[in-house]
Order: C-alpha cells, then structure tokens, then sequence
C-alpha cells in the first residue's frame, strides 16, 4: 500500500487532481453545515452579480438564491450522479465485456448483439424516454445515465480480453488449474485496466455532463441542487447573468479534470513497470 | 582500411536502471568485409553498443562519453537528417527480436520496398523485382507469395528472414546483426551464415554479429569481443578468443558450451510408459484472413506416437513450423487434438474436460518458450506460484512456504517473492516459469524452447537445474528444441519431426551420430561450429 | 394608425412550437391557431374591449329575446382556390364540421336549435334558449369558415387537403418547410381593397428561446409573439434600438394561471389549509422576478379582461403570517404535498420552485412532480396530484372558459380541462347555469359577482397571475396587434414602414 | 467474408425485430398518449374529441393488436403514419434525414480529422508545451457541457462579430440556387457542426494521442527507422496506422450514434434535423414517429458496427470474421 501512494503521488498531476476532488467531496459533505439554510431559499434580490454584496460572494440566481450555497449543496449530487452511475455502468459492462471476449465464440455473439441492442436506441433518446417512463427522480436519472452508459463499456472491454486471453500468461494460469472466473479476474482485469480506468474517468464526467444536458431539457430532479440544474435553470439568462452557468460550468470542467488527472495517476501507480522510478 | 571506429564510449542508462552505464569505455574498430563478434551474458550492453552506432538508442539512454566515427564522420555530432541518409542504405541492422520487428498492418513486400524508397533507389517495379530476389536469396519458400503476406502469415523463421532481406537491401557498408539467427533452425540459419558470407566476399560488407551461439562465432568471426557489465572484457582475433581465453569470464562461457558428444551412455531400462500417445492430429484452418481470402488448411500434427517413462527425457527437434509446439500444447490441452489418444496412467486425456480434466492436469506441467510473455506482468511472484497450488486446495500459509522452497531449488532467494517479473532477468524468469511448473508437483513437464533465448552461461545454469530436478523430482521431461547442442546435453532420446510428423526416433546418441535418414542427417551437418567443438576438444584433451 | 400604409415587404415572425397542422377546424393548439388566423377567418372580430366588428359577416342582429342572430354575409368573398364563400360554407362550418370537430364548438352549438341559411348571404341561428356569450364565438380560432366543396362528405380528420389549408382569409398556405418555416403568400384576390399589405410572410421555427432571442437581435425576424422569448429576456430586448412592445391582444383569452388544488385529497380538503397557501405565495414576486413585471396578481376566477369581471372580492394577498395561523388551526400534519410544475419552459419550472420554497416557509413539506408535456396531461387527467400548475384561456366570457373549471357536474377525471379540482359547490352551479342563459348583461353581472365572491371564499385552486404574454416587435412594423386577439387574427392590417 | 456479412445481416433482422418490439413496449409505457397530447395542447377537449382523436390515431386497439399492426408494417419497411403531422413517417424521416446527415456527417469527419491530426501532433511533441496545450484544449473541450458551447458559439460568432448566422438550415426567403444555396448552408453549418464536432474532436484527440504513443514503443518502429525514413514517414505509415484500431472503435460508436447525439445541437441551432424531430415525437408521444426513428437509427448501429468490423479486417488483416 505504501508503494501505491508512493507511486501515485510521483505523479504530480495525480495528486493536484485528489487535491481538488478531496475538496470537492469534503464541499459535498460539509455543505449543510457550511450553508445550513436551503440552498432554494430566496435570500436577496435575483441577479445579484457576483463580489458585489457581503455574504453572497457568488451572488444569487433568476430568483436570489445564494449561488455558492448551491454550488455546495450541488456538488454532492452532481458527485454522486457520475459516481454511482459510472460505478453502475462498470458493473454492468465489464462481466459482459469480459465474458464476450473471454469465453469468445457463440457467448461472444450473444452478449455482443445483446450489447447493441441496447446501443441502438440513441443513448441521450433512451435517457430521456427511461425519464419520462419513471419520474425523474434523483435515482431514476442515475438508472438510466447507467443504462445508456454500460454498452461502450462492454464493447472496450471484450476487446481487450479477446486479445489478452490467448497471451501466454493466462494459458500458464491456466495450466495451473486456475478456474475461469479466477484467470478472468486475476489475469485478466488487471491487465485490462489502463483503458478502463481511462473510460472510467471519462465516464464520470459524462454522466455529470449528461445529467446537466437532462436538467437541460427539464428532465432532472427539481428537488436536489446539481451542478447540472444549475446551468441548466441559468442558461435562459446566459445573456443577461453569464456567470450563473459560468460558475457551476468551471465546478463541473474542475471536477472532471481532477477525476482525468487522478486517472492518469492511478494507471501509473498500478503500472508495476514504472515502481522502481521513484525509489 | 577501418571504416568503423569507435573510441571510450560509455552509454549512460537513465536514472533508476539496474546500473549506471549501459556501456562503458567501449573501444573498437572495424574494418571493411569484417566479421565482429560480440558474446556477453545478457544484459551486458551488446545491443546498447550497436544500437548507438545506428543513432536509434531508446528514449532515455544517450551517449556518455567517447566518440562513433564511421566513414570520417562523427555519428554522435550528425542531425537526425544526416543519419537518415545513413541508416539503411550503408548502415544497416537485424534487431534482436524477430518477431516483432516488422509492421504487423504492412505486407511485406511494402516494408522491404520502403528502403528504397527512403533512399530513392530504383524504380516501382524495380523494387519489387528486387525485393523478390532479395526473399529468394535469404531462403524464403514461395518469395511471390511472401510478398504479398502479412508478418503475421510467416512463421517465426521466415519472419526473421524478411528482416535479413531488408538489412541486406542496399548492400550496406556496414551490417549489425543483433541474435539474428535465434528462432531458426540449423539448417535454415547455415543459409542465412553462407549469405553473410558471401556478401562480404563480393562486396566487402563489414558485419558486427552478435550472438550467444558460439558454434556460429566460430563459423563466421575475424574478431571476437567479450562484454560484461557494460565493459569490454577480453577482445581480439577469433581464433585468439575461442581456443585461448584469457579473461576468467570469457573460459567460464566457453566452458557452458554444450557439448554435441554425450558422455555417459543412458541406462536402458524397461519400465512401463507413463504417457502414451497414439496418433495424435491436430489441424488448424486459418479462416479467411483477408477480404475474401480463401480458406487454408494447416495439418500441424499428424499421426504421432510415442511414450514417455518416467524419469525420462525426451527432445523433440525439427525444422520451424514442423509441429514440436503443437504437439506440447496438444498434450496439456491447451489446444483440443482433433485426433488420437494420449494415455496417462491409463486414462485419455485428450478428450476430457471440466473435473475430470482439472484433476489431471496438475500432473502435466509447461515451461514456456518465452518468459517474458508467460508471466504476468501485473501479479507478483508470490502469487504467480502460490494460486495453482491454492486452486487445488493448499491452505495459502502452506503454499508460501513451498513458494520459498521452490524458489530456493531454482536458485531464487526468497526476496524474489516480493517482486514483479519485470523486475528479473532473463534467466532469472525462465526459472521462476520452472518453479511454477514444479509447485504443482506434475509427474511430467514440457519444456518448450525453455532455454533458447539465454545466453550460453544462463543456459547451462537452467539445464543443469532441469537435470539436477529431473534426478531429485524423479520428473519425466519432454524437451522442445532446435538446438541440437542442447538436446544432446539434457536428452535420454530425441524425436526428430518434420512437417507434422515424426520421421525419426531414437536414443540421443544413435540418432545424433549415426541417423537414419537424410533429413537428420542434414540437420546435423548444419550444425554450427563443428570444427571448432573438436578443437575444444582436443585443447580439452590435451 | 400612423401614416398612410405601405404595401410590400416580407414580414418575419417566430412560431413556437411548430403547429402539428394548419387546419385549423381540427387542431386548437396556439401555433395553428396563430398561423391559420392569417388564412381562415370567421364572421366576426372583436377589439380590445371584445367588442364584435365584421369580418366575413357585414352586419349581424340579435332579436329581442336573445334567441334568433342573423347574420348578412360580405359578397365576392372568395376562398384561395377561387371558389365563392356563401351561407352554405357558413352552415356546413358550423353545424357538421366543427360540431364533429371541435371539442368547444361541440357545446356552444348545443344551445342552437337550427341554423337556416335563407339565401346565399344570409345566415339565421335559431337558439333554444338565450346564450348570453353567442355572439362572443365568431372568431376564427373558435369558429372557422371552412370551404365546404372540399370537406363535404369526406373523413375531415384524414383529408388530404389538411396540408394544404385552403382558407378566405388575407394570405395564403405557400410551403411548409417542417422543422424550417411556413410561408404563407398575399392573397392577392382578398376582399379588402388593398389589403393585406405586405407580400409574405415567413413563420420560422427555433425551438430553443435563447436562439429565437437571438433570431430577433440578428434581424432574422421582426415579431416574437407573446411567450416566444424568455420573460427574463423581455427586459433586454425591450431595450433594443427599433423595438415596440404591446401586451394587448390577449383581451378574448385572457390567461389567467393558477394552481389546481385536488379538494379530493387530505389534508387539502380542508379550506383553511387551502388558504393558507393562498396567502402563502408571494404573488407579486413570482410577477416580479418571474414574468419581467408584466401580467396582474390575480383576485379570483376572473381574469380582468373577462366580461362580468369583479374587482371586489375577498382579500387573497400574500401574507405568510396569516398562513401560518391558518394553517396552525388547520388539519395539516406535515404531510407531504406534490406540486405538478408545468413544463412549458423555465419560468414555470422556477415558478414551482418559487412557490415550494413559500410553502415551506409557512412549514409546508412539498415536493416537485416534474414531467413532460404528456406525463403532465396524464397526471392531471389522472389526478394524480396535490398541487397543479395551469392556466387557461377564458375566451372573453366566464360561461365560454370559466364555469368549466368550477361546475360540480363538469368533474369526471379523464380530461385536464374540466374541474379538476373536482369544486362543488351546488350554489354557484345553479348561478353558472342560470347566468349563461340570461339575456341582459346587467343580470349576468350581478350572478357572476356572486359567484366569484362564492367561490374566492372558497379557494378551490390557488390563482396566480393573469399572465402578461407581451409581444414584441419591430415598431417599423405597424398594427401586429389591433385586436383582441393580437397576432393570431392574422396580419391584415399590418404594414412595413420602410 | 461474404458469408459474414451475410450472417450478420441475418442476425441483424432478428435483432432489428427485437428491437422494435422492446421499443413499441417502452415508448408505450410512457404515461399520455398522442392524443392526449394534442388535447393538451388545444387547451380544452371533451370525451369525444379525445375517443375520436384515438379511434382515428388507432390508440383504441388493444396493444398486442397495435403492435402486431406495427411489425407487420415494419416487416414490409412501412414505417406507418403521423397522425399528428398527417404524413407518412418515412416521407418525414426522409424529409429530415438529409440535415441531419449532413450535420452529424461534416461533424464526424471533422471531429475524426482534426482529432486524429491533434493527437498526432500532440503525441509528437509528447511532454513538451506543444502537447500540453492541445491535450487541455481537449479536456476543456470534453469537459464543457454543449448546450453552453453552442450557446456562447452563437453568441461570440452570430450576435457580437456577425460573422456567421446562429441557427437555421439556410437563409429563409433568399431563394439561393446552385452555388449560392451550397454557401448559404455551408454558413449555415459552421456553428452547429463544429459545436457537435468540437465534444467528439477532444476524445478522438486523447484516443489517438494514448495509442500514438503506445505504437511509437514498438519494435517495429525502430526497424523503419533503421531504414532510414523520416519522421513523418513513420509517424504516417506506420505508428498511426497501427494506431488507429481504438479511433475506429469509436468512430463506430459515435457513428451509430448519429442521430441522439444531434439533438442538443439541433434544437439549439434550430436545424431541421432528425434528432429534433424524435425530442419533439418524444414529448408529443407521436408513437410512430418515435419508432420509425429508433428504427432507423437501430438499424444504422447495427449497420455501422458490421462496417467497423468489416474496416477492422481490412485495416488489421490478424483479425479474424467470426460471425
Ligand atoms: N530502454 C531502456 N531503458 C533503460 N535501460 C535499458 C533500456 N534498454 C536496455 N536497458 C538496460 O541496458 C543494459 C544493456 O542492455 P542491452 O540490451 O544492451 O543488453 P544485451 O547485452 O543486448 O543483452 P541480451 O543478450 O539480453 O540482449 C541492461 O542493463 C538493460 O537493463
Ligand atoms: N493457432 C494457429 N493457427 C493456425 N496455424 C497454426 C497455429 N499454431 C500453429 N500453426 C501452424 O502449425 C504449424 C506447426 O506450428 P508449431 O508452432 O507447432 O511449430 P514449431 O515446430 O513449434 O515451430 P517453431 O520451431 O518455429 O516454434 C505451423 O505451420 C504453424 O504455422
Ligand atoms: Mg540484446
Ligand atoms: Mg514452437
Ligand atoms: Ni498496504
């Protein structure tokens, strides 16, 4: 383990990335206690630009809402969302993904042709079906990212397995009398992984993004603060309150570069080649 | 008239490598229709010092010190643009790995046509005329036909073939051959030499060869050079080097030599086969590689028979592509034999799979030919020994310790478990590959090519380690190989295979000295350096 | 009107969303309605006091008992395809296509016994009883004139001709680019001496508000009718160079919003918690910071620009204390109340917000439904729902667009046009049926104002806002809006001063 | 190879049924119904308005029957009717299509062009400036929502400079021909297609510079160049080529995709596309519609994952067709 931070923390990138996303979570937890008043609650006139009035250092929204209030407050979902949905999406696509590639053949077939079917509803058209279907709560929004994010995954993933399971590695595994799921996931995976984590990383920012553009068209939750609802609501007064999507914007573009840079990061310190670097 | 010169050159590595300096104060010179041998344990910066003649040192590891001067040039002071000029057409190199050194998306033609065309040699068809004749003269089967392959379409041989054919090109000045003949047989290698050879003749090509067979030294070398740890260790005419070393390294390396004579007779004792195959077969279709391209059928392995005692050693030798690895990978089932029965205490296990299969399998164990790509390079050794032993339900504490054992018999210290396989040496590597076969405690192991890409002091580490286990383990072996040298040291008989089948077998020393038909007897008259072992010998004797 | 008119030039206006069809006999949806004013028209138009002028009829009577109307038709009208309109059109619109049709005309044309059509420009309307709103229903969007040598005898639902609309009015149906524009092009046989006046004119669809703000900035277009823009950017673009802006003609349909309360639903059954979130929303912010100022806090039932309105009703204004005693005395026990948004658009989703954050500062727990249009429908058909954003037109008279929302008879679910508060009240009932039938206007008045004193008393729904849908528009343009109707009784009148 | 196609064709009629049936079901399952719809929209409606508006739509049938109709239509290539819009569905898919294809088309190839070309340069320049702004570039570009690209696109380019129109297919009313039409549209473009392009450019940028740099590793490389050809030689003919399996992944995937992902883009720069009409079918419940898009559209995915395979054999011959 401690060659593990060793390693992670060579990468500088690496560790401003977890800087920031430390931040983030610790905003997403600490926020009702930082800005214990609902961050719906209507505190001053609406467009209150930005630096102009003590105690709204952010200024408020269309209906003079603390801005930072929100933005703390929404970072939890917005965290949570592209979180758990990627976790989801993982979870969904990696075991089809592996098994297609691993087991090759008629499986390979199946779950392929299983994976376009649902690849062929456009993803953005599915969501907002899955939405109307089910109420856009908080977790359906999270279901259906999961849902529409899981086929590329799969689709990565067999292609990496196809190619690592006739490696001679895993026929020594093999010979050794290691079951299938045990060469899958001891040889396999972590052989697969810098892709992954890469796509992962990707991931997450995608279904922050994707719940922003739902939020978008009115298909978020109305009752949680995100990150995506906020741009969503302010981009009607983009013209006259800019910063309204600006602010939330950088939230997102900060997050989703710290999750890439962690990424990068992680696929360093799992890289046994690069260990011996640092020491 | 020296057309190569090379004066203190040290390469530096870059921080955090094993040492310091790839090589150090390296001095020599060249001259033109030479032949410099260079011979080292692996690892000692031979391909480091050839690479830097060409300028393609790998990101990382430049120049120290000292100066390249080919042809009154400095090559260390030339721009990139300079030394495009250079490379390929009057400094050519064969690297070190065959496989994959060619373009796996280009056809072959293409890729040997492109030197032309780097230097605005010849015309289109001109090209490709030339690059024909160039397959046909490294030896190629069917060269219209390889022109149009894709690597991947060419066994390993050929492969390295190609790669031959494009240095040889331009007829270069200077030709570094860096293990060019390692993945092919003797005879085919023999060819390979007399090209050389003959090049050299008409042209005055000087070549810089490095190899870790000394029967090829002893063929083809004017001048030898001894490297270890990055240093020159003993230079000077070949005849010099390889009957009368002086430095204590290089007669340990000359002392590892295998031997084609066989000392002891092996004791001829009847006992009943632990393994019997009966006609093994095993076809492969090549589907449709290209757009509609047609369907080609390969018989790798046609009716072949044999048994195995126990305690026994088998070899299997033959051309490239004749069907020893098939038959390994038949008999452990990693691949499904379309036919015949492989007899195992009795019981078949050709066709068998799931339990049944599992519980067999731990008694029939691989070594395989490449350690680099039969470990994982993401699982520690500890664990790499330990799961098949837990896969069969060992508690994990108990299998640890048999790690550790293991890894003592092999010559590891128990640090080793700690580590990742990148963090070894060749050899180091193939040993932990035995250690895996052995923890599983198999009555029968397959060793394949187990020992072909070591250098000679490393090999005889490795095979005195097999003999010492076999005799202690009390193991059957079957011992794939091309090396002749080798399956003459380790083998109790030898099945010789051609084109799938086997067309000799028989005790080591009736078939390597009195075969009964030709094609051994062409494989043993290839065999590199048959000159030179006799004169070891007499020295020896003397 | 200033200065003499102009003819020619090319009239540019922004449609949202894009009509499903222009025919306008089949579908009430505002955008056909706005771009089938400009081809079909009906007898009459109304001005801003929804007062009736002529417009295929030349002069209407009204007998003494309120039960015969007769109408004298315009002569030489002709449709597009150069067919002439007579009485026959007239009685073929309204008593066989419509009443199959539409779904309103269907219950104004039960009050009608027969219609005669004694000669070619003469049209008599028999009614059983007095309909004090008749004369109030000549309009093109209610009813039509639709050419009867076309529809007669056909499937009017699946006539190929619904593509293209064939109409007497001042332009006509040129393309239809879906997804583009529709053009439409000058009638160049109408009726009225030198009108329309300009050549053609182009109904372009942007389907997102910030692009048709910036449509309207780059000069692609020169009219957003009302609600084509976000009200937060009315304020903006008002301020541009050349920019008029008007929020009349909105006079017949007068859009008053409010919040459907499910009186079926504990704890909203009991009217003290019902006014106690009547006097817990801030109405004047939501019309503030929500709708750019524009519009009227409401005070009842009535949009003001109804007929028969009364301004003298029960205080309803925003006052949390109040609402906090009420509902403190009230059978509210935390209980968590789902508000439907309406999703027509930012302002309505920020208005949910709005009104949740009220109500839980009365202490209220609430809850945003949110869906989309159809889910919505479903919902409140369904009622499915403790609280529901809506709003509906009035059609210039409470018996046309009020009583329907308040009759206890009128009450089924399955429609999200009824009462779906499900309201009942058998006094007002009784006074909504007998005022539709009175003749004179001073006896409709005096029932209307009881009943809205009734039913403010019992705040069956939560009113809002009588919405300001302003239109803007280039003031080189000129009349976009002069009646009470604004820019869905077509642009006859309009001119370019260029 | 021809009998791969054609098995996958095979298969892929099977699919395309599974499809449609799961599609008839899920689009049904969501609450309203078209003709509710429209009585919304009329802002008043009684019983018989609505039981015409089905009988007539057809809605009045049992859903097993209505869906048997549907396959039946689908099997012959009907794609039915809108009975909202009047119009055969495939008349207005085909109305629609061509917009679409030429956004989601110039967007593609550009995205692919100039992500390709980024990477390549970016991993050329592998830790130096060069690749340090052109990789934030494109995580600038993937990590910024769309809607406020295009939105800001509209604004700089359309409303502040003038330069280029902000929405529309084309310059209503001008009547452009030949040439000057070509123009017109091509202005029209250069918005849309590049705020759609821009997201796919960023992620095509960071998949070919991963695997750029992969390639460049390999032995192979060495040997071309030790025969002596230049960098760019290389860097072409044999890194990228090599390099390219991962981008056609993609491309396969975001081609298939090429009608979703229009639809933010479309309905900003109103342009009169597919992607637009399935959003507003969607909200309308124009059930067939809807369908007819996802049928479309399924059949493009399957279509252009049989490409990416068939190009993965001809760019890689070692894959093998396995149907
Ligand atoms: N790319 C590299 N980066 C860092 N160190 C390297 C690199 N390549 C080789 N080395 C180190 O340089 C030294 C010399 O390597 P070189 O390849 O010249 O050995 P060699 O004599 O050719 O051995 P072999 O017989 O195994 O091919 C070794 O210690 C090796 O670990
Ligand atoms: N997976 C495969 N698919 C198709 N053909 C194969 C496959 N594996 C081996 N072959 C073919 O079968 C034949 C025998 O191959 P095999 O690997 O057994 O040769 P070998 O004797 O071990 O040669 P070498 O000394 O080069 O390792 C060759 O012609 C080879 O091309
Ligand atoms: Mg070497
Ligand atoms: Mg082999
Ligand atoms: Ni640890």
């Amino acid at each position: 383990m401690k060659s593990f931070w060793t390693r992670f923390s060579y990468n500088r990138g690496a560790v401003i990335g977890l800087v920031i996303l430390t931040l983030v979570i610790a905003t997403a937890i600490l926020a009702p206690f930082l800005f214990p008043q609902s961050p719906w609650k209507m505190v001053q006139r609406p467009f209150l630009p930005p630096f102009t009035q003590d105690g709204l250092p952010l200024g408020t929204d269309a209906l003079g809402r603390n801005v930072l209030s929100g933005l703390a407050h929404g970072a939890y979902v917005s965290l949570l969302v592209g979180l758990v949905s990627t976790i989801v999406a993982l979870a969904i696509g990696v075991p089809v993904g592996a098994a297609a590639g691993y087991f090759a053949g008629r499986t390979d077939d199946a779950l392929m042709r299983f994976t376009e079917f649902f690849q062929t509803i456009p993803s953005f058209a599915l969501a907002i079906v899955l939405l109307a279907i089910f109420q856009p709560s908080l977790t359906f929004v999270i279901i259906a990212i999961s849902i529409v994010s899981w086929p590329p995954v799969a689709r990565l993933v067999r292609g990496e397995v196809l190619s690592l399971r006739t490696r001679e590695f895993v026929e020594a595994a093999s010979l050794s009398g290691l079951g299938n799921l045990q060469i899958i996931l001891r040889h396999i995976l972590p052989n697969a992984l810098p892709p992954i984590i890469v796509l992962a990383s990707l991931m997450v920012a995608q279904a922050i993004l994707l719940e922003s553009s739902l939020s978008f068209l009115g298909l978020g939750d109305p009752n949680i603060m995100s990150w995506g609802y906020m741009i969503g609501a302010a981009r009607t007064v983009i013209r006259t309150a800019w910063w309204l999507s600006f602010l939330p914007g950088m939230a997102i573009l900060l997050t989703v570069l710290a999750l890439n840079l962690i990424g990068e990061g992680l696929n360093d310190a799992l890289n046994p080649r690069l260990t011996r670097k640092s020491e | 008239m020296t057309l190569l010169s090379i004066r203190d050159l040290s390469i530096a590595l870059p921080l955090g490598a094993d040492r310091l300096y790839a090589a150090k104060n390296i001095n020599f010179d060249l001259a033109s229709g030479e032949i410099l041998c260079i011979v080292g344990e692996s690892g000692s910066g031979k391909s480091m010092s050839a690479n830097a003649v060409m300028g393609l040192l790998p990101q990382g590891v430049e120049p120290d010190s000292g100066s390249i001067t080919f042809d009154g040039q400095s090559i260390l002071d030339l721009s990139e643009n300079e030394l495009l000029k250079l490379r390929g057409s009057r400094i050519s190199m064969i690297f070190q790995e065959p496989l994959s050194a060619l373009n796996p998306l280009m056809r072959v033609g293409a890729q040997i046509s492109e030197v032309f065309e780097a230097h605005g040699a010849l015309t289109g068809a001109e090209r490709r005329a030339r690059a024909l004749k160039l397959l046909d003269e490294v030896g190629i089967p069917d060269p219209e036909a390889a022109i149009r392959a894709y690597p991947f379409q060419l066994s390993g041989g050929q492969r390295q073939r190609v790669m031959i054919a494009m240095a040889l090109a331009l007829e270069p000045d200077i030709l570094i051959a860096d293990e060019p003949t390692t993945a092919l047989d003797v005879t085919t290698q023999a060819q390979i030499l007399a090209l050389i050879e003959d090049l050299r003749k008409k042209r005055g090509m000087a070549v810089i060869f490095i190899t870790h067979d000394f029967g090829v030294v002893a063929d083809i070398a004017d001048r030898v050079i001894v490297m270890k740890k990055g240093e020159i260790v003993e230079a000077g005419r070949a005849p010099d080097v390889l009957l009368n070393p002086q430095h204590p390294y290089t007669r340990a390396l000359i002392d590892a030599i295998p031997r084609l004579t066989k000392t002891e007779p092996v004791e001829e004792v009847e006992r009943a086969p632990l393994l019997k195959v009966e006609g093994l077969q095993k076809t492969f279709s090549t589907g449709s590689g290209t757009l509609f391209g047609k369907r080609r059928v390969v018989k790798a392995v046609q009716d072949v028979s044999f048994d195995l005692y126990a305690g026994e050693t088998i070899g299997i030798v033959g051309e490239s592509g004749s069907g020893k690895s098939t038959v390994g990978r038949c008999l452990v089932r990693l691949l499904h034999p379309d036919g015949g029965r492989v007899l195992m205490d009795g019981v078949d296990i050709a066709h068998m799979s799931g339990a049944e299969l599992h519980a067999q399998r731990r008694k029939l164990q691989m070594i395989f030919q490449d350690p680099f790509s039969s470990l994982n390079p993401r699982a520690r050794v500890s664990r790499i020994l330990t799961e098949g032993m837990i896969a069969y339900g060992m508690p994990d504490k108990e299998a640890k310790a048999k790690a550790r054992e293991l890894l003592e018999l092999v010559g590891l210290d128990e640090t080793a478990m700690k580590r990742f396989p990148h963090e070894f040496s060749g050899g180091q590597r193939q040993r932990i590959g035995i250690a895996r076969a052995l923890a599983l405690e198999p009555a029968i192991i397959i060793a394949d090519e187990a020992v072909s890409a070591l250098d000679v002091s490393i090999q005889a580490q490795v095979l005195d380690l097999l003999a010492e286990l076999k005799e202690r383990l009390h193991l059957s072996m079957l011992f794939i190989t091309h090396d002749l040298r080798v399956a003459a040291r380790i083998c109790d008989r030898i099945i010789v295979m051609q084109k799938g089948q086997i067309v000799e077998a028989g005790p080591v020393n009736k078939v390597l000295h009195d075969p009964d038909t030709a094609y051994t007897s062409s494989l043993l008259e290839a065999i590199p350096g048959q000159d030179y072992e006799r004169s070891l010998a007499a020295a020896n004797k003397g | 009107q200033d200065g003499t008119p102009k003819a020619g030039g090319t009239l540019n206006v922004v449609i949202q969303p894009e009509p499903p069809s222009l025919m306008i006999g089949l579908v009430q949806n505002g955008p056909t309605q706005m771009v089938g004013g400009d081809i079909y028209e009906s007898l009459l138009r109304y001005d801003f006091d929804l007062k009736p002028e002529g417009q295929l009829a030349e002069s209407w009577e009204i007998s003494e008992d309120g039960k015969t109307y007769t109408f004298k038709l315009r002569k030489g009208v002709v449709f597009h395809d150069g067919e002439p309109f007579t009485s026959a059109d007239v009685e073929f619109s309204m008593d066989k296509f419509l009443r199959e049709t539409h779904s309103r005309m269907r219950t104004y044309m039960e009050h009608v016994e027969s219609i005669e059509t004694p000669d070619d420009y003469t049209v008599v309307f028999k009614l059983k009883q007095p309909f004090g709103p008749f004369i109030g229903i000549f309009e093109a969007g209610t009813a039509p004139m639709i050419p009867k040598h076309i529809y007669e005898g056909t499937d009017f639902a699946n006539n190929p001709a619904n593509n293209t609309p064939i109409g007497t009015g001042p332009f006509k149906f040129d393309k239809w680019e879906k997804g583009s524009f529709i053009h439409l092009v000058k009638n160049e046989d109408y009726y009225m001496e030198g009108k329309p006046y300009v050549d053609e004119v182009y109904y372009h669809v942007i389907p997102d508000a910030a692009s048709r703000a910036v449509a309207y900035e780059t000069g692609k277009v020169d009219v957003l009718p009302g609600g084509s823009v976000e009200n937060f950017d009315v304020a903006r673009i008002q301020a541009m160079d050349n920019t008029c802006i008007t929020d009349k003609g909105w006079e017949y349909f007068g859009p008053l919003s409010w919040m459907w309360v499910n009186n079926d639903n504990k704890p909203l059954d009991d009217v003290k918690v019902r006014k106690a979130i009547m006097h817990g929303i801030d109405r004047e912010f939501a019309k503030d910071a929500l709708w750019n100022g524009l519009g009227k806090v409401a005070t009842g039932p009535l949009s003001s620009s109804t007929r028969f309105y009364d301004g003298d009703t029960p205080d309803i204004s925003y006052d949390p204390d109040q609402a906090k005693a009420l509902l403190a005395e009230s059978s509210y026990n935390g209980e968590t109340i789902r508000i439907l948004g309406l999703p027509y658009g930012e302002t309505w989703q920020r208005w949910a917000e709005a009104v949740k954050q009220n109500l839980s500062e009365i202490g209220m727990t609430t809850e945003i439904v949110p869906s989309d249009v159809a889910g919505w429908n479903q919902k409140v058909a369904d009622r499915d729902f403790d609280l529901a954003f809506t709003y509906l037109y009035q059609y210039g008279d409470p018996a046309l667009g009020v009583s329907r929302t308040y009759m206890g008879d009128n009450a089924a679910p399955g429609s999200p046009w009824n009462n779906v508060a499900d309201y009942q009240n058998p006094e007002t009932d009784k006074l909504f049926d007998a005022a539709a039938l009175m003749a004179s206007p001073d006896d409709r008045m005096a029932a209307y104002k009881t009943i809205q004193d009734k039913i403010v008393e019992d705040v069956p729904n939560i009113w809002l806002l009588e919405l300001g849908f302003p239109t803007i528009y280039r003031c080189d343009v000129k009349n976009p809006v002069n009646t009470a109707f604004g820019v869905n009784d077509g642009f006859r009148d309009v001119w370019i001063d260029k | 190879m021809i009998r791969f196609i054609l098995g996958r064709l095979i298969k892929a009629v099977f699919i395309l049924l599974a499809i449609l049936v799961f599609n008839f079901l899920l689009i049904h399952a969501a609450p309203g119904d078209p003709a509710a719809v429209m009585a919304g929209e009329a802002g008043a409606a009684d019983e018989k308005f609505l039981a015409d508006l089905r009988a007539n739509f057809g809605l009045d049938q049992p859903l097993y029957v209505q869906l048997w109709l549907y396959i039946k239509g689908a099997v012959q290539l009907d794609l039915g009717y809108s009975f909202r819009q009047q119009m055969p569905v495939a008349e207005m898919i085909g109305d629609r299509l061509p917009a679409t294809l030429l956004l989601t088309g110039v967007a593609f190839v550009l995205s692919l062009v100039l992500g390709v070309a980024a990477g390549v340069a970016a991993s050329a320049r592998q830790g130096r400036w060069g690749d340090t702004i052109i990789s934030t570039f494109a995580l600038l570009f993937y990590a910024t929502p769309l809607f406020w690209v295009a939105l800001m696109a509209t604004l700089v380019f359309s409303v502040w400079l003038e330069w280029l129109p902000g929405f529309g297919y084309s310059t209503i009313g001008a009547g452009y021909t030949g040439l000057a039409h070509v123009l017109d549209v091509a202005k029209h473009l250069v918005l849309p297609a590049s705020t759609l392009g821009l997201f796919f450019t960023a992620i095509y940028m960071r998949m070919t510079r991963a695997s750029m740099l992969e390639v460049s590793r390999l032995d192979f490389v060495k040997t071309a160049r030790a025969k002596g050809l230049s960098r760019g030689v290389i860097q072409r003919r044999h890194i990228l080529r090599n390099a390219l399996l991962p981008v056609i992944t993609l491309a396969g995937l975001q081609a298939g995709q090429i009608f979703g992902g229009a639809i933010l883009t479309e309905t900003v720069f109103a342009w009169p596309g597919i992607g637009r009409l399935m959003f507003e079918a969607i909200n309308q419940r124009d059930y067939n519609v809807i369908l007819g898009v996802f049928y479309i559209s399924a059949a493009m995915v399957l279509l252009f994952n049989l490409i990416t395979d068939v190009i993965y054999v001809i760019v890689d011959p070692r894959i093998r067709l396995t149907t």
